[in-house]
């Protein structure tokens, strides 16, 4: 079976900047593949670009068995992203926002609910607006949109960062049943002890290139 | 505005006194005789006809929203200066601001009719038209600062602040009509143009409309006072609770 | 899931942030009203006013309309959830369709507000057999601006700093919509003795910009918020 | 540190980004451009645009102010830096200086531009006798509509749904300063037969404005920002 | 000696949330001082508070001799924080950021290049616009403005965030050595292992209030 992520010297550039400087990688299903590396890698700029947000200058990106080069948008709808900001809107509560983004994928309200129960933001916190929650809530609150986008291939841009312990471990144990369940998840994360050990394999950037450990 | 303080168990105490009710009634005797007077006693205008007896409304009315944006303006300085930051001086400037709104409102409207009436339009670019509206544009969004939140000594700093900085604008309605474009009455009382009955008519209003100002005042003071109060209850409920959110963890 | 449908929950959640945040209500309306305050204010003397009133409500329709589009995708850009739009595999046209109805939802509200500023500030006269070319107006000019507003706010919120060529890209664009529907709004007032029949070759050309931008936007939107 | 060394400091950290962004001289001067041409075409009938040029340039100036101030404070609050600003323990009369210093700086820059425009679509004259009049108008609106403008920019800068509040409070109050400098201007340019001695008393209401607003600011500008 | 901060029954509120409900604190100069707990605790309010940038509702909070519930302003130049967002200048380079940041406090240009030198922003980086660099870059220019800046009382919310394993230890340094100079820190923090190695103490912040561990 066809790998989900098959990166072959890929070069990818923002600003005349080269962020991706022949990158490799295969990512089989099912795996969690931890990105690791120093500040300014790439680990971001690998992420954005399996999303389809990020143009493949040269080399061959494919993913979910479609070729970024030619087309970035197909692979858009099977992908969930939690980038660095967790594209929320501050003027709508909590649930209005997770609604929104499971609707996009056509998650009924009970879903919703769950992956709300699941993040701990049921009750109160549901109906107040993002604007007004502590940073861990909101990072809590895109974490539940991604869990209600149900998709095939997660990628995640340091998720641990504000959490909270109990926080930690229900994402350890989300992606761990999304894995088990046949789902792809791609972890960039500077806690290497944490990451570490939910990872089932480990893979270094340096330099917008990709290296094993 | 109603306030939920006057329901509220805390606060039972009426916002009357014997003396706030001698004032109301005052104030209804003295608009009792301002409709003698202004409908009725006081003669036609020459050139107004009946239309002059608007007058009575408008004038004390403006003059009275003057008066109470200038209370806005020294209870702010009190507030500022006086090293107690009794925060009785801010609830003042705002209830004052609110009834100068209303004040100003009025006068808005009596003079729109009456313009419609003598100058046979509603509105005009006239200056003091403009810069009236201006001011009384100028107080909303000075109320509307006052809802910003915060701690009540944030909302007292900020809005005396602007409120001694939209003071200025009360002396600059009065002059525009000596600056330019004038179509506006210019000073007519402060001349003496007026003949005795529509004198003493315009002063029953001006004194009716004081009374009924201060008496205002007075009640519109205490309940933001209340409210102020009422506040602070709902903060104690809310700390109960998130104090119960440390029990529930600590266990 | 189909263009459609996307185009309504986008709608329907700019409205829900609007019905939350009021920064239409509380901010633009206040401004174009304010606008329409100072036009008359400058240009003080009355007979110019009503001569000209028609363009100032279209002029201060358009200083609203920067607003209202800046806004529109401020809220996207702001936690960066233009990308997790895209992301979420929605289809650009279906963005652009659902922001362009919420556009021009709060537009037809503000030139209603500002309409009736005209009315009582300018002393402008609606007769009787001006009524429908004047809905006909509104109706076309509105469509057009918001299709307008969102690819040109699309564009410029699509990368760093492109932001600051709003106004710049807009403004000549809607240029022609001005002017169509200053015309056509004389003609629906009667202003400078103008009759209702010159107005509709106006509102031909208002409906063909439309049409236009409506199609265009449709089909590039994916391309220019792309970065 | 001195209020005032804190003053410089801010301001040349203000046009600094100006210089690297851009935004001022890509957005805003087209944008006020483009509103003159825009009143040329809304306003296209024989003599009334001479007539009214010094109020129209006055009122895109208010126009363009508005946009200027909105991006002043934008750049504070973006990253958090208005906090840390305090935080900084810079002094708030200094920031209030300094920000209104870049700022007066950037209007002048576009008042001129206005003018020019002015002078080429509407075809106003300056007359030499009133060109020290006009230098003056200048100088002493701008220093005006800077101070007021970083005052309630300031104050809109704040918390959430602050900013709705920037037209309200500022039109307003900014509207003595759209009255007397357009008097000084038609003076200064001999407008509908006026003569330059009528000016000098506007320039008065202006000079006591800016003077007020400055004072204001430097002492409150604290209060009005910390949440 | 009076304590560095002192905080006795403090209550704040924001938008009629009391996110201190009674907090007691008191911090000795060159401590360490960890502040962990659940997300919505009141960590960064708790931080914001002693900054003075968050008013005293009730209760008494005294920072650095002053009484924050008369004057918030007069402990402001004395303090450096580091909130979740970093507070640069987008559009302007890493070393004019920290130039600005530095000289409100009269930094010299030697100091700001130490402190460049010290993150290792110096080289090309410095260069470059803020915006143009990655999350734990601008984490790192963040730092080396609250470094070029030389407070005696340091808060930081989450500082290792985003930092990648050198940028931590450099932190890690950084704090001990101001800490051991004198200065006196307080970190929020959901990276236990870490910062507890760190802190000299750990106290627990939950519901709003502050209870020893
Ligand atoms: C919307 C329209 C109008 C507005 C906003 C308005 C506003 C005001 C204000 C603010 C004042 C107080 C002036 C001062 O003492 O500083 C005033 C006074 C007065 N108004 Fe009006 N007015 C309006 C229309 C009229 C009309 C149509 C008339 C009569 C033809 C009128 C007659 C007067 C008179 C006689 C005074 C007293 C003037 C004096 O002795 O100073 N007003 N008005
Ligand atoms: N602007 C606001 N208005 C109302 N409530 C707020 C506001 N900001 C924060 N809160 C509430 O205050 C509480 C404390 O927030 P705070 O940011 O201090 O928590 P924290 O300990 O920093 O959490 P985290 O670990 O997630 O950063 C939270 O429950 C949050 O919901
Ligand atoms: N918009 C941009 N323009 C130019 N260069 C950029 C831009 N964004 C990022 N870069 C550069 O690309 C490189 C990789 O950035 P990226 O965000 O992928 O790093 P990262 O591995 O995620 O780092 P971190 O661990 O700090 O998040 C960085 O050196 C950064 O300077
Ligand atoms: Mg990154
Ligand atoms: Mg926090």
């Amino acid at each position: 079976m066809e790998p989900v992520v098959h990166l072959a010297d890929v070069v990818a550039v923002l600003g005349g900047f080269p962020v991706l400087a022949g990158a490799d990688l295969t990512v089989e299903r099912g795996e969690i593949v931890l990105l690791r590396g120093p500040n300014g890698a790439g680990k971001t700029s690998l992420l954005r670009l399996c999303a389809g947000l990020l143009p493949v200058e040269r080399g061959s990106a494919v993913v979910l068995g479609h070729d970024l080069a030619l087309d970035r948008t197909a692979v858009r709808n099977r992908v969930g992203l939690l980038g660095h900001s967790n594209g929320l809107y501050g003027d709508l509560s909590v649930l209005d926002n997770v609604s929104f983004w499971g609707a996009t994928v056509g998650a009924t309200a009970v879903e919703v609910d769950a992956s709300l129960v699941r993040l701990g933001l049921a009750g109160r916190l549901a109906t107040v607006p993002v604007s007004r929650l502590s940073a861990g809530q909101r990072r809590r609150t895109a974490l539940a949109c991604l869990v209600a986008r149900r998709a095939e291939l997660w990628l995640l841009d340091e998720p641990h960062a504000g959490l909270d312990a109990s926080g930690r471990d229900e994402l350890d144990a989300t992606l761990r049943e999304a894995a088990a369940s046949g789902a792809t998840v791609m972890v960039a994360s500077h806690e290497l002890e944490r990451a570490g050990a939910l990872a089932t394999r480990v893979v270094e950037v340096v330099g917008g290139q990709v290296r094993p450990t | 505005m109603n306030s939920p303080a006057t329901t509220s168990s805390a606060s039972k105490r009426p916002t009357g006194t014997p003396f706030t009710r001698a004032l109301g009634i005052a104030a209804l005797v003295g608009i009792g005789w301002l409709v003698v007077f202004g409908l009725f006693l006081s003669p036609n205008d020459r050139v107004q006809k009946k239309g002059v007896r608007i007058m009575y409304i408008h004038v004390p009315s403006a003059w009275l929203a003057y008066l109470a944006f200038i209370v806005t303006g020294i209870a702010s300085a009190a507030y500022l200066f006086k090293k107690t930051r009794s925060l009785t001086w801010d609830r003042i400037a705002g209830a004052s601001a609110e009834i100068g709104v209303l004040f100003m409102g009025i006068a808005l409207v009596t003079g729109s009719l009456w313009g419609r009436i003598s100058w046979g339009t509603y509105w005009t670019w006239d200056s003091r038209l403009t810069t009236t509206a201006f001011l009384f544009v100028t107080y909303i969004g000075y109320l509307a600062v006052r809802d910003l939140g915060g701690t009540h000594h944030q909302r007292a700093r900020r809005s005396a602040i602007l409120a001694l900085l939209a003071v200025f604008e009360v002396p600059l309605v009065h002059f525009s009509v000596k600056w330019w474009r004038p179509l506006h009455q210019q000073e007519t009382v402060a001349e003496g143009k007026l003949n005795g009955l529509m004198l003493f008519s315009l002063f029953t209003g001006i004194v009716a409309f004081t009374l009924l100002y201060v008496w205002l005042l007075l009640h519109r003071q205490r309940v933001l006072a209340m409210e102020d109060t009422v506040d602070d209850q709902g903060l104690d409920l809310a700390l109960a609770e998130r104090r119960a959110e440390a029990q529930e963890v600590g266990s | 899931m189909s263009s459609w449908r996307i185009a309504r929950l986008v709608a329907a959640k700019d409205l829900r942030i609007e019905l939350r945040s009021r920064v239409v209500t509380n901010q633009v309306l206040p401004f174009a009203a304010l606008v329409m305050v100072m036009f008359a204010f400058a240009l003080d003397n009355d007979n110019v006013l009503t001569r000209v009133a028609p363009g100032l409500v279209w002029l201060a329709t358009l200083f609203s309309l920067l607003v209202l589009v800046q806004r529109a995708f401020a809220v996207e850009t702001a936690d960066g959830a233009l990308d997790a739009l895209q992301v979420a595999g929605v289809r650009a046209g279906g963005i652009f369709l659902g922001k362009s109805m919420a556009l021009a939802a709060q537009l037809a509200v503000l030139e209603l507000v500002l309409l009736g500023a005209a009315v009582v500030l300018y002393k402008a006269e609606v007769p009787a057999n001006g009524v429908i070319l004047l809905i006909a107006t509104y109706v076309a000019a509105t469509t057009g601006l918001a299709f307008v507003g969102t690819l040109y706010g699309g564009l410029a919120a699509g990368a760093k700093g492109r932001e600051t060529l709003l106004p710049l890209l807009m403004l000549p664009v809607v240029a022609p919509v001005l002017i169509g529907a200053t015309r056509a709004t004389e003609a629906a007032l009667g202003t400078n003795g103008a009759s209702p029949s010159e107005g509709w070759p106006w509102i031909g050309l208002l409906t063909l910009f439309a049409a236009l931008f409506g199609a265009g936007g449709t089909l590039a939107f994916g391309s220019l918020i792309d970065e």
